[in-house]
């Protein structure tokens, strides 16, 4: 039992923290810092920038074109890009879609897709939620009839985070309405410039743009893209969802965000408020504990040794961080949190601030991590996951 | 000791929430936000239902009501989600100018309760926080300010503004002041709040200004001023509860997953009987809040407190409880449970939130307790 | 909508203080205000002197010898007792068995129970609970054969509380275990002294002998005994939990134990700690509001003009709240909590305490108050009857 | 960075617990409890199993093993509820006592290793509270000692007590000094504890005693021997949560309520999912505390009043919970749950409560946080 890193897993820190220092755009790590708006071009240019280094698919195997890391070292470089203020890399191509093409997909699939992923050029979009599924994802109605060489898709996905600037999309579709709910699911990647696609914005509550709905009308999707077999989607589904699990309970971004909360408070007036104070410190050790957990995920993973199911308990636990860290710093404001200047959250506005610059963005951020206990399976659904394991 | 409604307040009531529902529904709200968050119309719609002459002395024209049936009005108002300052134009303004020599009561208090004048509290201050006795606005002996407040309720359609000002300069106390929007030197800049109503920050470059209440009794008003507004926000924020908890009962019983309505999961029914416990406790509240608003100030004062602490917690709860339960509809723009969500977030930081006037109740905190202590 | 009191209310408050004042002795106050351990003696001599004053059966209508007092006397009155110092009445008899005595039992059964009731000179128990039934009421097994004459009684009751000074216990036995659960109970008077009746004590978590189990081994119960007709005891029983309901907050000892917590803290030196005075303060307001919705209840039972149902709310509220200023006591005193001198719990002990005198019962009145969320319907059951309202 | 147990560690877990399954069950601790809450057979049990060596440098007998050791230990002694202060005697004692002169090192640690002296701390003063640093004991400057210690674990069995003093009078350093029970001017009042364990008052009269750890170091090397304590307590803790927590989940699956098992109720279900979580929570502020024990003073410190904060939380909120969903039966005594319930309560008012390590931990906050920071 040791908490420390080995002296080379140390090494390994070092050389991607210089990396990341020496290639993290700092307009870029400005905006995170500060929680200003990241465009998609900001996005994309990071996503460029790793994939040319072979690191935008950084938990990919040597085969495909990964770095072939262990656990720790995925770890260690998600906590150095988390902490030098990078955006988090949009999930869908390479964390979610590329694992299940490696896994299940055809070789002409994947050298097809994989690159395009690993250089950040082409960006993927999720269709797994549709209007009323909710938590019980099974319950595809998109239906992808087979005509000859394509499936013809008909139906809607909702939910999309970030669908606007897709270049494509996964989608679960129901190719046998006959068979009970996950025997006729299938697994499609359809081109978004198809004719048919449409994407309309939902706004949310704070007034961004971040999810959409995906119309299929008469979609025209070649045989070609259909993952592994036809009605195993849900199968694949399962796999991905397994893998979406990387980095669930984002202690590193909230470490990041603690700092920048405790900044605030100073700021502020209240860090020296030995109340407010309190509420950083119960936030502080919080945070510890979740890291404490994540480090023994990571050690059971790498040494084998032990098997640790609490992949709900990270995803609760985190997400509950998350809203509470947004929460204290819109209260570290105060009435300054209250106006809603849209533009004020654009990095570089030379407009008037209502108080500190640093108030703009702090009612937006706790309205929207609103969400964070709703997505990915809902804390109510983890909770239930978790009484399984311990009840039955 | 009734906690029953008199008929006169069950019609106030009856009234105002005819009135909400009929020319104040989800789209009309939503264009007056789109309007920039105040709508005029709106605001002589509340006056032609009396709401403005509610709180003015029936020596000035007003109808002289008390603070029961400006519970009853704020209720409804929340339950709508009104944006326009009934609170700040209806109760504060004319509490405050019922202080104020008579000449300037007989020139603002008719035109308040006619709805002509819409007068607003301006004192929040940069560095003030939730104190009210910070204040680094200055008048002169000629009562010429100059300063700068921010976050002032629909500060840019306002026509005039109480200004707490220290009169004499840095040290001095603090006294109350009416500044015109039009006066000299008077610099307005408007904005959003992320509720859907307006609000500006207010800037007086030696601004001539008119003596409401003199430094001997500035703070004590001003902070008579805030605890209506406590209470007034308290029913405010019960009004909205009470609605967001029926929208998110009516979503359980609707809404199905794995083929059966949600409301059939225990774990969130017992979501929802801890929301209904908020609830009740804030309903409560509110009604002591709103009886305990005539007494002496500390009494007055500890009460309001003990209202804010209970009000933010459950402002809190439910709000993010409500939403939750939602699911993902709740965090939409288009869902109306995401605009009580929000209103309720705001409330809680008006006026100071629940840490502010937790430390309140536990300075002013005394051997005994209860509701009569 | 008025706060205040009436002056008839204030003078009827002022006549109660008065009379409380002048009558509650003063060992038994005293031992109430400092937690200590009441005895039997205690308990009846302050029932016996309520009976003398006709107050024992203090909700009681005048027709069988109660005041006739409206809801808002009563609570005036119960808030005087409180206040005063004075134990809570045990409420088996006067609170629980009378009123359905009054509403379903025999003029005979009125005429003969009622007035040793009143009196405080008859002892009553509870016999509801069973071993396994929980919340499930219903589910009573133990059996009541009709032989003649006699009921013959055959099973088994438990959490029977101070049952080992009951004269008499009232009892849910099974008359017909052929219909479905609630159809086949009858509601029984058993004169405890009966051959075949066993009380045998429970010990709880603080060491305390405060519940009982009684067996019942071929007991003969006189069938001018039963309450009401044969196999209608259900629809008794629930009139007798609807009338439990009073007073089921307890707000008005918790406003007397806020004030001995304050003591408390003041003494061990924490209440001008600000992290603990916040904690009081905490509990400040929740008292006042769960005060504030009993004067409700109060006026919406006066009036007749609202209805509130929020019983399942206060049961919920007050309970918390007696557990917490128990916990808060605890902590004040802290490692001085942690001793186990049952001895030291006695009023007049003159052996050497650890820490301050009123640190002795602190850690078993915590321990002990674990069941009030656990009793009278657990606050579970609790929730799902205020869902039931909220849901339908 | 790895948290596997070695083969040793784990053989050393199964022995322990082999232990306590055969000679510390549930009546046999009920006997030792009936008996006064100590047992030196029990004492001699873990002795023999080698645990009072355990800390012991092997220079004096012992078999010099660290932190993750005692944690693996602790744990186990925590699952089978374990009275006899094995944290004090078998590790903070030798920690402290490693500090002392060679003559007394060389006097003690053999007797201590072998399990034939039990030596305890004896630091709590009435008015103390949690501080380490308030001590009205005093010392002369030959060593003889005056004062009152309270709650002192096992105090009327212990052979000796390691007592902190003011070193030269009021106002002087804190030093560190030996006590033989047997000492003139000691008196000892014994209790029990309501965990079932035993204690004793302490009170010194110009009692003479043996310098540990002078004045310079002696309120460091009380903190140092505070944070063993902690951090074996948490492993104490997460041992008897871990048992609660599947005693509760047994309980519920067997449990039938409306005919069902009432593990099948899904608010009872997401209560085991938070228990789950502040069981989990605390295991690794568990191994956070035991594996900071070796670091700087203040990164030590800050790290274990962090992992108290947490685990103090668990203790109560697993307690409580475990103990509610046990229904009636919780709150009996014959019942083994309800003895997990006290003693996870006391264990949160032992070296400090949650409260008061909060205040260590927002003193001591810096610019960073996380595990390594």
């Amino acid at each position: 039992m040791d908490l420390n890193f080995t002296p080379e897993e140390q090494a390994f820190r070092a050389e991607i923290r210089q990396w990341v220092a020496g290639h993290l755009p700092q307009d870029i790590s400005h905006k995170v810092h500060n929680a200003l708006r990241l465009n998609k071009d900001d996005l994309q240019r990071w996503a460029r920038i790793l994939g040319k280094q072979g690191w935008h698919g950084w938990a990919w195997p040597k085969q495909f074109g990964g770095p072939g890391w262990n656990a720790v070292q995925r770890h260690l470089f998600e906590e150095e890009c988390a902490l030098a203020g990078a955006p988090r890399v949009v999930p869908f191509g390479p964390v979610m879609v590329a694992p299940v093409i490696m896994a299940f997909g055809s070789r002409e699939q994947q050298e097809r897709h994989l690159p395009g992923i690993m250089s950040g050029d082409v960006w993927w979009s999720q269709g797994y939620s549709e209007p009323g599924s909710g938590s019980d994802l099974a319950s595809v109605k998109t239906r992808a009839e087979r005509r000859g060489d394509v499936y013809v898709v008909n139906g809607q996905k909702t939910w999309t985070t970030l669908g606007q600037y897709g270049d494509w999309i996964f989608c679960l579709v129901r190719t046998d309405p006959s068979v009970k709910p996950q025997a006729g699911i299938s697994f499609l990647l359809v081109d978004m410039k198809s004719p048919g696609v449409t994407v309309r914005p939902i706004t949310m509550l704070d007034g961004e743009h971040e999810v959409n709905e995906v119309f299929f009308d008469d979609v025209q999707v070649p045989v070609g893209n259909l993952v592994g077999e036809e009605n195993k989607g849900w199968t694949y589904a399962k796999y991905l969802l397994a893998h979406e699990r990387t980095n669930i309970a984002d202690v590193n971004r909230a470490k990041r965000e603690l700092e920048r909360l405790k900044r605030i408070a100073r700021a502020e007036g209240v860090y020296d408020d030995a109340r407010f104070r309190d509420q950083i410190a119960l936030l502080e050790v919080d945070i510890v504990a979740l890291e404490m957990m994540v480090l023994r995920v990571l050690s059971a993973e790498s040494s084998g040794k032990q098997s640790l199911d609490v992949a709900g308990l990270l995803k609760i636990r985190g997400s509950e961080i998350q809203q509470r860290y947004t929460e204290l710093m819109m209260l570290a404001a105060g009435p300054f949190a209250t106006p809603f200047i849209q533009e004020a959250m654009e990095a570089g506005w030379q407009g008037d601030q209502v108080g500190a610059a640093h108030c703009a963005p702090l009612a937006s951020h706790y309205f929207n991590y609103r969400k964070t206990t709703i997505y990915g399976g809902s804390n109510e659904v983890q909770r239930n996951i978790v009484a399984q394991t311990v009840l039955g | 000791m009734d906690f029953d409604f008199s008929d006169d307040q069950t019609s106030l009531r009856d009234a105002v929430r005819r009135y909400v529902d009929k020319d104040y529904d989800f789209e009309q709200r939503r264009a007056i936000v789109k309007a920039g968050g105040f709508s005029r119309a709106a605001w002589d719609g509340l006056a032609g239902l009396g709401l403005t002459a509610l709180a003015v002395p029936e020596a000035h024209g007003g109808l002289g009501f008390g603070p029961v049936e400006a519970m009853v009005v704020m209720e409804e108002l929340g339950r709508g989600l009104v944006m326009e300052p009934y609170a700040q134009g209806g109760l504060i303004a004319p509490a405050v100018l019922a202080q104020a020599p008579d000449a300037v009561q007989a020139d603002w208090l008719p035109r308040i309760a006619g709805g002509e004048a819409l007068v607003v509290l301006a004192h929040q201050e940069r560095a003030a926080r939730y104190r009210l006795d910070v204040c680094d606005t200055l008048a002169t002996a000629d009562h010429r300010l100059t300063g700068a407040k921010s976050v002032v309720p629909a500060g840019d359609q306002a026509d005039a503004f109480i200004v707490p000002a220290r009169a004499g300069g840095a040290g001095a106390g603090i006294a109350l002041y009416l500044v015109a929007k039009d006066a000299a030197g008077v610099a307005l800049r408007g904005y959003a709040l992320h509720d859907g109503s307006r609000a500006a920050e207010l800037t007086l470059k030696d601004t001539p200004a008119t003596l409401l209440v003199g430094p001997d009794r500035g703070l004590a008003a001003l902070e008579h001023a805030v605890d209506i507004a406590i209470a007034a926000q308290a029913a405010e924020a019960v009004g909205a509860m009470d609605r967001f908890v029926a929208l998110t009962a009516e979503y359980l019983n609707t809404r199905k997953q794995f083929g059966v309505a949600i409301a059939s999961f225990q774990a969130l029914r017992h979501r929802m009987a801890d929301v209904k416990m908020q609830l009740e406790l804030a309903r409560s509240m509110s009604y002591f809040a709103t009886l305990k608003l005539n007494e002496a100030p500390d009494a007055r004062r500890r009460a309001i407190s003990q209202a804010k602490v209970q009000l933010g917690q459950a402002m809190r709860f439910v709000g993010q409880q409500c939403t939750q339960l939602h699911g993902g509809i709740g965090v939409t723009d288009e869902y109306v449970g995401s605009h009580y969500f929000k209103r309720l977030a705001l409330m809680e930081m008006q006026f100071g939130d629940s840490m502010h006037h937790l430390g309140e109740v536990s300075r002013r905190m005394q051997d005994t307790a209860g509701v009569f202590a």
